[in-house]
């Protein structure tokens, strides 16, 4: 039941995690900045009016944005209650959970080359790039927590750490939410990996891709990006939540008071970092991947 | 009968060095000869247990056939030959002889090593048939002309003949007479060759024959 | 009775080879008897397989057969049946293909019966390699069917590129053979080539049987570095003979490789680690090269690679498992790597019949010159988009089975392994498995999204028309069988189980199966319900999402250029600079060769990219080596150099020399 | 019981008739088929003899012990009967247009015929004989008779290479005359009658009382000597040459059995050998050694070779080499290697048949111009693309097969260098004439040359022994089997 109202309450708040993040952004700038609620505002508007499609399109064009959304919910699904219910998921759920995020990649690239633009092409070549690097910083960072927890669902790993975890390998499972964090930025479309308010197609790599994208689909690929973030943000959150090793309702009540700290952290890195320069991201990616690494290290060291 | 043949024996050393020393054709054509008439008459002077008639028959065979027959047939093929009657060797006269001293060192020391059951009764009899062997070789790996080359391949079989008097009792009849056979015919087709050699090149220098390679 | 349909079925090909080989090259007899007999042999062999896994394995025992030391023992267990499988249902799909397929060949005038006598000749050598139970005679069905398939690449012989490809092929095949026979040496040096007789004499004999026998099999299998000759012959064959090459012939490396390694005793550590390295290395380079190649059929024979690595990866895990006493790696990795080498079979084989077919559609393979195909080409479209989410791991199609199988390989070693001894194979397996997935993904992307997406590049890809039906039943049927292998996954782990269980007690580290196999079934049950409920619900929001347009304007309009006002099919973005970002990461290793010709003065006109990448392995080491032999060689000639005298002086030279030798 | 043995001294005296009457031809197309005919006739006439000492396993003695046919040498002269069968059948054929053409005259048929069958005599008492100097006159009479069959046709390659082969073969196969020498000074004074001292089955009887040292000469004077006929490296220089300039008929009974009748003298003599130095391996490290040089050797020509037939020749020199190896090896290998000599011969002459053919075609031996054989002649393209598939060692073809045995009798006696660079050798080969061969069969060419229309006797000729040498590998039938077996047990010291 926890897991259910932690599941609802992001497939609800999602929106306002970005408008935390816009907030944060225009505090450091001096502005006060969009409403929180903008988000919103945008999501309806965008679902009442029509759509403007491609003539060169298939198929593909219209079931991507539809795809991607549900992907990011059952990702919702799977991660949101992990944190309370330690009997959540099966073994080995996050690797599925990664392959469906892949699956909704497949169509969202697809749907950009779809298009026969050559600017959502070069979007596409780009997320395929950060893509390939994510994953296996993500992956091995799971390695960590699957080594220090002992379990292999997302459930039984966050169950399976306390602050007992925490003490002995707490380097590690820092260094891997450090990792984490990164992954996000870049699978976010967040400062430094990609500017999501810039104006030059030539410099974008999400928006890029959905350029051709209007009306009630756009408003499903914008809903979905906000979720989206909303789950790596929890994946983070739910991490640093073990050490409380409370119950499930003090889980609960820490939980959003993460999600805000997350949602300011990623605003504050957009106002303090510039945007890097293509050529440079994927030595940041790759650099996610080493300290996934390390933590590994780190992870077999502490646990002999 | 050990004094013949020992005499024999150094003769036929001594026309090894000549072959080895001579500069001319026919000079060459005719030594070999000798040398062959000598070879022939080994086993006659050797036949001190009995002078048998097959002795007699092969000894004749042999005279015939190395004395007369050879050279006659080589200087038929070298006759039509306008190209110079020098023997043009790889290694000159001199070094030639050395290597010819040579041979027979290493032939005495060789007979040293391999103890020879022998049926003939001289100490040197074995060194001089492997020194001819070796002469032979040398005569065709040292000389370029096709003639010169068929001498050596004779002074070869010269040695390997006397060897087979030392060593083996006796070789049967049969085997003798293919081996003479064969020696002609060999000498016989070689001869024509050297005939054809020289109708399609105009000369007999077998070095120059190089033009299959690779 | 299993045994009397294997023989059956092998006589099957046998004559199905036999008889167009003696008749006229084009007759319409033979055209119809090749494929005929292919699809009996192949139902035939099936109804065998099926029989074994139902009721178990049978043997025949060794019938006497004429050759020294061979006997016609044929048996089937369950290794046989996983890998004969595949052999037999691709085949007969990718001969029915190849009734449609091969049709612009037979109107050129090319010799049908000869393609149809080797193609059932290379189906019968793969069944055999898979069934025989005497090493000679699997030496027999081996060579068949390397012979037959060089013969199949060589098919369209007249050109250059084809003949040197079949020429690396021929001698990589055969220097494959070569360390196969060294090994069968040793395993039968006790005399008898019965499999039911081969051992290694020595224990010290293991290391270096084991490198060969992953040298030998390597090489068919195609492991980095003995891949060479996939991106030769497999876009020379026709595509049909190389989806069966692809598909299915490679795996016979993996068969020979497990098949000879049981021999050779329990496994030290060494030899897994050795096989997760060339399965890493094969992996990662293979997807890499892959990425890199912007003509399909090349593109999919790297592929190839990688996913050969994959299982190479997987073996290896199963191989430490064994080594490291983790019976649940062993297991998992033994089982990814079966049901990876059952799931590439279907994917790999529908990937390169749709490339032929868009071969025969466009007349091109060059990504850079397709486009747009999606639309001419519906059905081949979708197939190649299902082999494409397929190869890419991703649910819910099959090739995300064996993938998630081998990933809980690898986490089950991190979570169980005592030390770092399990961990680090298997944060390894999970790294390089990762990135394969993610530059699987931008690999097929790129290949999908250029070439049947957007608009054509080309007036050949313009006028492209749906192919013939003969073509496009073995795509549906192929991609439904990746759908229904993928939904469908824990039913595949009942099939690997016995062959898991045969080889880790083969290994002398028996495994309860059962355990492991119901824990791999009850995730990829989880995880087929995911699927389904995810499409379930893709299906309604897109029901939804019609509901909701259906009242609204909804207008077709070009696609958006960013104000440019008339944009052209060649300003879209090519496979080249899709894929440039990417290669660019990885250059130094790749050796991609850039072709860019940018934009010059006040009025711009022509500008391009392009990129080339040659295979690394091929000209850094394969070419030098074999000019640098050549070179020697040449040098070497000069003993032939033609002057008499000296050839003479050879002789007394060699006299001399062997008697110091041997009298000295 | 019959006795065959009868047969024996007249099929020696057959082939001389033979050849007499081949000098006294009208026409050089009636010469033609006489050869064919008459050589067919022998082969039939020595199928006897040979098929039943093959199976019976006794040997057949004759002319108190001077003529003996044992295994070993009925299985020679099997390979022997069906090369020069093979040969002869082809020469109509392959000479027509010169007939036509008047540039082969009635002399030179004659001489072709007369020498041809003299040297078929020759071989004949080579394998017959019992005596080992009877059988180096044999081998001496058949480099003489040969000889002038190289240069059918008078060219300054062909004189050339004739005077290469008559004065090497002469020089070497004196050396072996001496090594006969020697091994008949081994028996010492005891010897009772000279003509003892050189029977091969006396020498074999009292082997264990021979005077060590002077077998081991002679033994290694042979291996030199009559390894230079055979062709083994480093004694091969004529090899290519006398092949590559031969008729193809010729280059066919020169690689398909010439080559085989001298190492068979070296096959013969050793047993004594091992037998007199008490079966160490002593005799058989050697043709191990000479072997291996051999193979490498060839191997490494076979990949720099522009020349299709000089090409073959050197696959010869690797194939010697690779007989002599496993007959070193012994056991399983000396096995392997009589099946191995039987399908090296099938395919060689079958190889350098269809390869005079497309030679004669196209006019040139330069594989680089040789191209698109197989559509020009589907015949002969496909003969030289299976026979040389065969002969590198392709399965399922039987060398493939003879090969594996030989590599495993390798393993099993430990000689572990031996084995890889005995694979060595054969990658090497394989690569390197598969290399000229697809654009040879392959590549296209126009206009494509005319070949004669080929006849049903030629269709056969080339078909039947591709097929035995495919289905022997495949296929051994179980009389072949056995004859291989007996002929390897006289080299492994039974008598």
């Amino acid at each position: 039941m926890p897991g259910l109202i932690l599941f609802l309450s992001g497939l609800l708040l999602a929106p306002l995690l970005l408008g935390v993040t816009v907030r944060t952004k225009a505090a450091f700038a001096g502005r006060r900045g969009a409403p929180l609620f903008q988000q919103y505002h945008d999501l309806v508007k965008l679902l009442r009016r029509g759509q403007v499609m491609s003539g060169t399109t298939t198929f593909l064009f219209r079931v991507a944005p539809s795809l991607a959304l549900v992907v990011t919910v059952s990702a919702a699904a799977l991660v949101a209650p992990s944190i309370v219910s330690p009997g959540w998921g099966f073994p080995g759920d996050f690797v599925f959970l990664l392959c469906l995020l892949g699956l909704a990649r497949f169509f969202t690239v697809s749907s950009a080359l779809d298009t026969g633009s050559s600017f959502e092409g070069m979007g596409a070549s780009r997320e395929v790039l950060y893509s390939a690097l994510s994953e296996p910083a993500l992956l091995i960072g799971f390695g960590v927590l699957v080594r220090v927890s002992g379990e292999m669902s997302l459930g039984g790993m966050y169950g399976g750490l306390g602050s007992g975890e925490w003490l002995s390998a707490g380097t590690a499972l820092c260094l891997v939410a450090v990792s984490f964090f990164i992954v996000l930025l870049a699978e976010n479309s967040r400062i430094p990996f990609d500017d999501p308010n810039t104006h030059l197609e030539l410099t974008m790599v999400h928006e890029v891709m959905v350029l051709d994208n209007s009306g009630p689909d756009f408003a499903l690929i914008t809903y979905g990006a906000a979720l989206k973030l909303w789950v790596f943000a929890s994946l983070i959150v739910n991490l640093f939540l073990t050490a409380l090793g409370g119950s499930s309702f003090q889980y609960i009540a820490w939980f959003p008071a993460g999600m805000l700290l997350v949602g300011v952290l990623v605003g504050t890195v957009e106002s303090v970092m510039a945007r890097l320069s293509l050529l440079k991201t994927p030595h940041l990616l790759a650099g996610a991947g080493a300290i996934s690494v390390l933590a590994f290290i780190l992870s077999t060291r502490f646990l002999q | 009968m050990t004094a013949y043949l020992d005499i024999i024996l150094v003769a036929l050393i001594l026309s090894d060095f000549i072959l080895l020393g001579s500069g001319r054709l026919g000079n060459c054509i005719r030594i070999a000869a000798w040398q062959g008439i000598m070879v022939g008459l080994l086993p006659i002077a050797t036949a001190d247990a009995g002078f048998s008639f097959r002795i007699a028959a092969l000894g004749i065979a042999v005279v015939v056939l190395k004395g007369f027959v050879f050279p006659r047939l080589l200087n038929r093929a070298i006759r039509e030959s306008a190209s110079s009657r020098e023997v043009k060797p790889f290694v000159g006269y001199t070094t030639s002889l050395l290597a010819g001293v040579l041979a027979l060192s290493a032939s005495f020391w060789l007979d040293g090593r391999l103890s020879f059951p022998l049926h003939l009764e001289s100490a040197i009899v074995v060194p001089v048939s492997l020194s001819m062997m070796f002469t032979g070789l040398f005569l065709v790996v040292a000389r370029r002309t096709a003639v010169n080359q068929v001498i050596g391949y004779l002074v070869l079989e010269n040695g390997i003949y006397a060897l087979s008097l030392a060593i083996v009792r006796d070789v049967p009849f049969l085997v003798e007479l293919g081996v003479l056979m064969d020696m002609f015919v060999a000498v016989f087709v070689m001869g024509i060759a050297i005939y054809r050699i020289n109708m399609e090149f105009d000369h007999m220098d077998s070095n120059r024959l190089a033009k299959l390679r690779g | 009775m299993t045994i009397t349909l294997l023989f059956i079925s092998l006589c099957t090909f046998l004559a199905g080879g036999l008889v167009p080989a003696f008749l006229r090259g084009n007759s319409r007899f033979s055209r119809v008897f090749g494929p005929v007999a292919n699809v009996a042999g192949c139902a035939v062999g099936l109804l065998g397989v099926v029989l074994s896994m139902l009721y178990g394995p049978a043997e025949s025992g060794s019938i006497h057969w004429g050759a020294p030391s061979g006997s016609m023992a044929v048996g089937i267990d369950p290794l046989s049946a996983l890998f004969a499988l595949p052999v037999l249902v691709i085949s007969a799909l990718c001969a029915l293909h190849g009734c449609g397929y091969m049709k612009p060949y037979a109107a050129k005038g090319k010799d049908m019966s000869r393609f149809w006598a080797f193609y059932n000749f290379l189906t019968g050598g793969m069944l055999l390699v898979t069934v025989a139970r005497n090493a000679l005679l699997f030496l027999l069905g081996w060579e068949v069917m390397a012979l037959a398939s060089f013969f199949l690449v060589l098919f369209d012989a007249g050109r250059e590129p084809v003949r040197r490809a079949a020429w690396i092929y021929l001698v990589a095949t055969h220097l494959g053979t070569a360390c196969i026979l060294l090994l069968f040496s040793m395993l039968g040096s006790g005399g008898s080539l019965d499999f039911t007789g081969l051992s290694l004499p020595d224990r010290s004999w293991a290391g270096a049987a084991f490198v060969l026998a992953l040298v030998g099999f390597g090489t068919k299998a195609g492991f980095v570095p003995f891949h060479v000759w996939l991106p030769e012959a497999h876009p020379s064959a026709p595509s049909n003979v190389s989806a069966v090459m692809s598909g299915v012939m490679i795996k016979t490396g993996i068969y020979g490789l497990l098949r000879f390694i049981l021999f050779m005793g329990p496994p030290p550590a060494w030899w897994g680690w050795t096989l997760l390295g060339v399965g890493l290395l094969s992996g990662v380079a293979g997807v890499l090269m892959a990425l890199s190649q912007h003509e399909l059929k090349r593109m999919l024979a790297y592929s190839s690679v990688e996913n050969i690595g994959i299982i190479g990866m997987g073996l290896g895990l199963g191989l430490l498992g064994i080594s490291y006493g983790i019976p649940a790696m062993a297991f998992l990795g033994f089982a990814g790597a079966f049901l990876h080498v059952l799931n590439h079979s279907v994917f790999k084989s529908l990937l390169f019949l749709a490339a032929g077919a868009i071969q025969n559609a466009t007349g091109t393979r060059e990504l850079d010159q397709l486009g747009g195909l999606l639309k001419r080409m519906p059905v081949t479209g979708a197939a190649f988009l299902a082999g494409s989410v397929a190869i890419c791991g991703l649910p819910p199609l099959n090739g995300f089975v064996g993938e998630l199988t081998a990933y809980l390989a690898a986490f089950t070693g991190i979570q169980n392994g005592a030390g770092t001894q399990g961990a680090l194979p298997g944060i390894i397996a999970i790294g390089g498995l990762a990135l394969m997935g993610g530059l699987a993904l931008a690999c097929f992307t790129k290949a999908f999204g250029i070439a049947f997406l957007g608009e054509p590049r080309s007036p050949g890809a313009g006028s492209a028309r749906e192919s013939h039906f003969s073509m496009r039943f073995p795509l549906v049927a192929l991609s439904l069988l990746c759908l229904l292998m993928g939904l469908g996954g824990w039913l595949l782990v009942g099939l690997v189980e016995p062959v898991v269980g045969m080889l880790t007690t083969g290994f002398g580290f028996p495994v309860a199966t059962g355990v492991h196999a119901s824990h791999a079934e009850s995730t990829l049950r989880y995880a087929s319900i995911g699927s389904v409920s995810v499409i379930a619900a893709v299906l309604l929001l897109l029901f939804v999402r019609s509901r909701l347009l259906a009242r609204r304007s909804v207008t077709t309009a070009p696609t958006w250029g960013c104000g440019y006002g008339s944009p052209e099919p060649s300003m879209q973005y090519t496979a080249s600079s899709f894929a440039d970002p990417l290669t660019g990461l990885f250059g130094p290793a790749l050796g991609t060769g850039r072709n860019l010709a940018s934009p010059g003065g006040l009025f711009p006109d022509r500008a391009g990219f392009s990129s080339d990448t040659p295979d690394a392995c091929t000209d850094r080491f394969y070419i030098p080596l074999f000019t640098g032999m050549e070179r020697l060689f040449k040098r070497l000639r000069v003993i032939q150099h033609g002057r008499i005298n000296l050839y003479v002086l050879s002789i007394v030279v060699a006299l001399a020399a062997l008697l110091a030798w041997k009298l000295g | 019981m019959i006795p065959f043995a009868l047969l024996l001294p007249l099929l020696v005296g057959l082939p001389v008739l033979l050849s007499l009457a081949s000098l006294a031809g009208r026409s050089p197309a009636a010469i033609l088929r006489l050869c064919a005919v008459g050589t067919v006739a022998v082969s039939l006439l020595a199928a006897v003899p040979v098929a039943v000492v093959l199976a019976g396993g006794e040997p057949l003695v004759m002319l108190g012990d001077w003529i003996r046919l044992d295994a070993l040498s009925a299985l020679h002269m099997m390979v022997l009967c069906i090369v020069y069968s093979l040969g002869a059948l082809h020469s109509p054929g392959y000479f027509a247009d010169e007939v036509r053409k008047n540039t082969l005259d009635t002399a030179a048929a004659r001489r072709y015929g007369g020498l041809w069958f003299g040297s078929l005599s020759a071989m004949l008492v080579v394998l017959l004989s019992n005596n080992m100097g009877v059988m180096w006159v044999g081998i001496e009479a058949t480099t003489l008779l040969t000889a002038f069959l190289i240069c059918v046709h008078v060219t300054p390659g062909s004189l050339e290479a004739m005077w290469k082969y008559l004065l090497m073969c002469s020089v070497g196969v004196a050396m072996a005359f001496t090594g006969t020498l020697l091994l008949s000074a081994s028996t010492g004074p005891t010897a009772v009658h000279g003509n003892e001292s050189l029977l091969w089955t006396s020498l074999m009887a009292s082997a264990g009382g021979l005077n060590v040292t002077l077998v081991k000469a002679g033994f290694i004077f042979m291996v030199i000597g009559y390894g230079t006929k055979a062709g083994l490296a480093p004694m091969h220089n004529w090899l290519p040459d006398a092949h590559s300039q031969a008729p193809a008929p010729v280059s066919a009974i020169f690689s398909g059995f010439l080559l085989n009748a001298s190492l068979y003298c070296i096959l013969r003599t050793l047993p004594i050998v091992e037998a007199a130095t008490g079966g160490q391996g002593w005799g058989r490290e050697i043709l191990i050694a000479a072997g291996l040089l051999s193979i490498l050797t060839a191997a490494a020509f076979i990949v720099v070779q522009r020349d299709l037939k000089r090409l073959l020749a050197y696959s010869s020199l690797e194939h010697m080499g690779i007989i002599a190896l496993g007959a070193g090896l012994g056991g399983a290998g000396a096995f392997a290697a009589m099946f191995h000599m039987l399908s090296h011969s099938l395919g060689k002459s079958t190889a350098f048949l269809s390869a005079g053919r497309i030679i004669k075609a196209y006019g040139t031996n330069d594989m680089r111009r040789l191209t698109g054989t197989l559509a020009a002649s589907p015949l002969w393209g496909a003969g030289l693309l299976s026979g040389i598939l065969g002969l590198v060692g392709t399965a399922p073809f039987a060398i493939f097969f003879s090969e594996f045995m030989i590599l495993r009798a390798a393993v099993d006696s430990g000689e572990w260098v031996t084995a890889v660079l005995f694979l060595l050798g054969m990658c090497i080969v394989f690569a390197g004439a598969l290399r000229f061969l697809l654009p040879m069969v392959w590549k296209p060419r126009d206009p494509k040359p005319v070949f004669p229309k080929a006849t049903v006797l030629e269709h056969f000729i080339v078909i039947l022994p591709l097929s035995a040498l495919l289905l022997l590998g495949v296929l051994m039938p179980g009389f072949l089997t056995k004859a291989f077996a007996s002929a390897a047990a006289v080299l492994g010291g039974a008598q």
